[in-house]
């Protein structure tokens, strides 16, 4: 029946997604769709748990800072995609081995 | 402060499978009854006669971004202030409504000033005009002076 | 104060023995299974309603601009050409379904109905009366922006999945516009959102009265203003002229479905007449009152308690008359949209982003600072309450 | 009955989509796998009683990340780009069956270590009666503005900040 572990399993699939795609990935847009999996996992699994064990809303309201950090995270990380494009026209992770261009 | 089950998003499920269904049957319809004859002339891109040149998705101006960046940071800032909104009559209602216009007003202020600062960058002109030097200005007027 | 669909039904005897009767006949409890027969019966017709809309839509639009430019307009199929729409929806199926070599033909497909999906999504929350409300979610506006926010998905992936240059200029500036104005439309709903009381609709609606001194628009002069500003987002976010850039004829072809034939082009219309009548929807239940009818006829206790009609009998006659309330002032903005379209030149593209972002978002914001303040105020009363009480005083004061 | 397929169809969705982002060869493709991923996401939300954190899901993923995210693919070059293949050959040891039979042996090992270890602690935990649901709007509300109202307001700076960042890395060069 559906209970907290379910949803563990789920986010749980989640996160190994996430990781795979980073890990796999050559292509920098790529891997942050792997680290929006990521923290959509872990805050899954902070409602989850706000829902069968606590009780109360802190977990929610978790929930919500990791969506707001998470929006905020792809908005800077995709300008610096953008930014790297402009310099290498490219956007595969191995050419970003310098710190400055 | 009412229960609900979760019977209230079961139209919401209904609603979503119709459309996939009414696209399906539309479809599965259309596939039936059209002709379908296809040439190479008809499948090519419409570029107003000509042959297309290239393919269509390459690199777009960076301007797009920059108007969906503000766009997420707005959309963010509004689910933030949903729910302080939704109680705010309650809290003026029992005497507090000061501490919650105080941090609304605050949170608000952060915004315009996010908004103030991306105008004058001049992030939110489509069209960007670039200040000339005093040598191009000079240069430019030399040239008119010769024309 | 504003059940859903079911909840409603539920209120009445005959539909209680319904259930019983049917749980007798089955031999399990089929309350859940009503449940769903009641939803899905509400949703098939509202939907079906809605696709009857959209297809007058066109024609309306056909009409009123004929009208407009002293034309006739459609006048052959049927009385005052009324079936045209079912003369094209017919040419529609039976068009030719053309891929273009170069497309992405996964995302071709899916566009159209990503599109629809967030279309129909929206139709849930829709409050057409106080009985007829398929979802009366707590979240009701906050999640009807989130699922309309598809559609900007759907065009900017019919643009892109094209691979035609048109449609992936149209679809990148449909795409940037649509969001663009998410963000005045947003704010408008917030400061309604401070005023009710609740993100539902049914705390929108409720929170007003029948008569246009209890609505929403004319609650304060910031709401005031506020309407004009969601009506003008809401002609942006559902490409509407003067905002149709996305598929300006001059100068991108026919914009994001330059590539589309078919069924498909006509999903995409259909979605869009279909969201055009949802925001005109949300606007009048937001700012004009939504579904109250003066004097409290809507709720049907006078029909019973003065005419000694029957409850069923009179509180369905309430909601009739809560229905046309609300389609009197859904129509009239969608008459106000179909209008505008063909009196306003279209605007150049880097005066929509002016005015959204230098012009509609700052009036939103200052908007919502006003509102705020008005709240805190007057504790939430609306500014005839205040005049009145102003002018009761004032003259109280005077006999003193 | 309905909130079994409620959560059903979200977790399929949510499930798919994932494993679309992961497999899926082509950038555009895996972006909207991901809107679906984040849509199964909402509906879970939905099954546990979160309705706003639902409804804020799909307000700033559907509508805000995920266009930002089509935008970004746009911007630099589309989904052309040779290198997305999902290339897990490359990295050094994978793609033979020895790793990934010493993986599953090791997987299996572990599992059963942190069972053995969290037994205790799933036995003293009780699934008891769940409470129903309610609107957590208000909640959610009153919790930002009292115990939470630091966090509420350095959000707001967080947001600027990425703003102002953003958009200064973002910014077209004159020139």
């Amino acid at each position: 029946m559906i209970s907290l572990s379910s949803y563990l399993f789920i986010s749980f699939t989640l996160f190994i997604a996430g990781i795979a795609v980073m890990i796999a990935r050559k292509n920098i847009i790529a891997m942050m769709l792997g680290i929006e999996l990521i923290l959509n996992s872990a805050a899954l699994n902070f409602a989850a748990y706000s829902r069968f064990v606590n009780n109360n809303l802190e977990g929610h309201l978790m929930s919500l800072f990791i969506i707001v950090i998470a929006a905020a995270e792809a908005a800077v990380g995709l300008a610096i995609v953008i930014r790297f494009f402009q310099i290498k026209e490219t956007i595969h992770i191995d050419d970003a081995a310098q710190l400055q261009s | 402060m009412t229960a609900y089950t979760l019977d209230v998003y079961m139209p919401v499920i209904i609603l979503m499978s119709l459309a996939v269904g009414l696209v399906l049957v539309s479809v599965f319809f259309a596939q039936i009854l059209r002709p379908f004859k296809p040439s190479s002339l008809k499948e090519q891109a419409y570029e107003c006669g000509e042959d297309p040149v290239g393919t269509a998705w390459s690199n777009f101006n960076v301007r797009f971004y920059v108007v969906s960046l503000i766009f997420i940071v707005f959309d963010v800032e509004g689910a933030l202030m949903f729910p302080v909104a939704a109680i705010f009559r309650k809290f003026v209602a029992i005497g507090e409504g000061a501490v919650l216009v105080g941090s609304l007003l605050v949170f608000i202020s952060v915004l315009v000033f996010g908004i103030i600062y991306c105008w004058s960058k001049g992030d939110l002109d489509w069209v960007r005009s670039f200040q000339l030097s005093d040598e191009q200005v000079n240069q430019l007027k030399g040239i008119e002076e010769k024309a | 104060m504003s059940p859903s669909l079911n909840e409603y039904l539920n209120q009445f005897e005959g539909h209680q023995k319904v259930i019983a009767t049917v749980t007798e006949v089955l031999g399990f409890d089929a309350t859940g299974l009503m449940t769903f027969i009641v939803f899905f019966t509400g949703a098939f017709v509202v939907v079906n309603v809605m696709a009857l809309v959209g297809g007058l839509g066109t024609y309306a639009e056909r009409k009123i601009s004929a009208d407009i430019q002293l034309r006739q307009g459609p006048n052959r199929v049927g009385p005052y050409g009324l079936l045209q729409f079912l003369a094209d929806g017919v040419k529609m199926i039976m068009k030719e379904d053309i891929f273009p070599a170069q497309a992405d033909k996964t995302l071709f497909n899916l566009a159209p109905l990503l599109a629809l999906i967030g279309v129909f999504a929206t139709l849930a929350v829709v409050p057409f009366s106080s009985g007829l409300t398929l979802a009366n979610l707590n979240v009701g506006v906050f999640y009807l922006i989130g699922v309309s926010s598809l559609v900007g998905v759907a065009v900017f992936l019919g643009g892109y999945s094209a691979n035609s240059k048109w449609s992936m200029l149209g679809g990148m500036r449909g795409a940037s516009q649509i969001i663009s104005y998410e963000v005045p439309v947003t704010i408008s709903i917030l400061t309604i959102v401070l005023i009710s009381g609740g993100m539902s609709f049914g705390s929108f609606v409720g929170g007003q009265g029948g008569f246009p001194h209890e609505w929403y628009i004319f609650h304060n002069p910031f709401t005031f203003i506020g309407f004009f500003v969601f009506f003008v987002g809401m002609l942006a976010e559902t490409n509407r002229a003067p905002f149709d850039l996305p598929e300006a004829e001059s100068e991108l072809v026919s914009g994001y479905h330059t590539e589309y034939t078919g069924m498909r082009f006509g999903l995409f219309a259909l979605a869009e007449y279909i969201e055009v009548f949802v925001l005109c929807g949300v606007a009048a239940a937001a700012f004009l009152g939504g579904y109250r009818v003066p004097f409290n006829l809507g709720d049907g206790v006078v029909f019973v308690e003065k005419l000694g009609l029957p409850p069923i009998i009179g509180k369905n006659i309430g909601q009739v008359l809560q229905l046309g309330a609300f389609l009197t002032k859904t129509l009239f903005l969608y008459y106000v949209v179909i209008w505008v379209r063909w009196t306003f030149p279209r605007i150049r593209v880097d005066q929509v982003m002016t005015i959204c972002w230098k012009y509609l978002t700052p009036l939103a914001l200052f908007n919502l600072v006003g509102v705020t303040i008005w709240v805190f105020a007057f504790d939430g009363h609306s500014i005839w309450d205040v005049l009145g009480h102003m002018l009761s005083s004032g003259s109280g004061g005077g006999h003193h | 009955m309905f909130e079994n397929t409620l959560f059903f169809l979200s977790a399929t969705l949510t499930i798919v989509g994932a494993a679309g982002v992961v497999f899926s060869k082509n950038l555009m493709h895996a972006c909207v796998l991901l809107l679906g991923s984040l849509f199964g996401i909402a509906g879970l939300y939905a099954t546990i009683g979160a309705d706003f954190l639902a409804a804020s899901q799909l307000v700033i993923y559907a509508g805000g990340v995920v266009i930002l995210m089509l935008f970004a693919v746009m911007l630099t070059g589309g989904s052309a780009d040779s290198s997305n293949k999902f290339g897990i050959e490359k990295i050094p040891g994978m793609g033979s069956t020895k790793t990934y039979v010493i993986a599953g042996f090791s997987v299996l090992v572990i599992s059963f270590t942190i069972l053995k270890l969290m037994a205790n602690f799933m036995k003293s935990y009780k699934a008891g009666e769940l409470p129903a649901f309610s609107s957590t709007v208000e909640e959610i509300g009153t919790l930002l503005v009292t115990d939470h109202v630091l966090a509420f307001e350095i959000s707001s700076i967080l947001l600027l900040g990425a703003l102002v960042g953003a958009a200064v890395i973002a910014r077209p060069r004159k020139g």
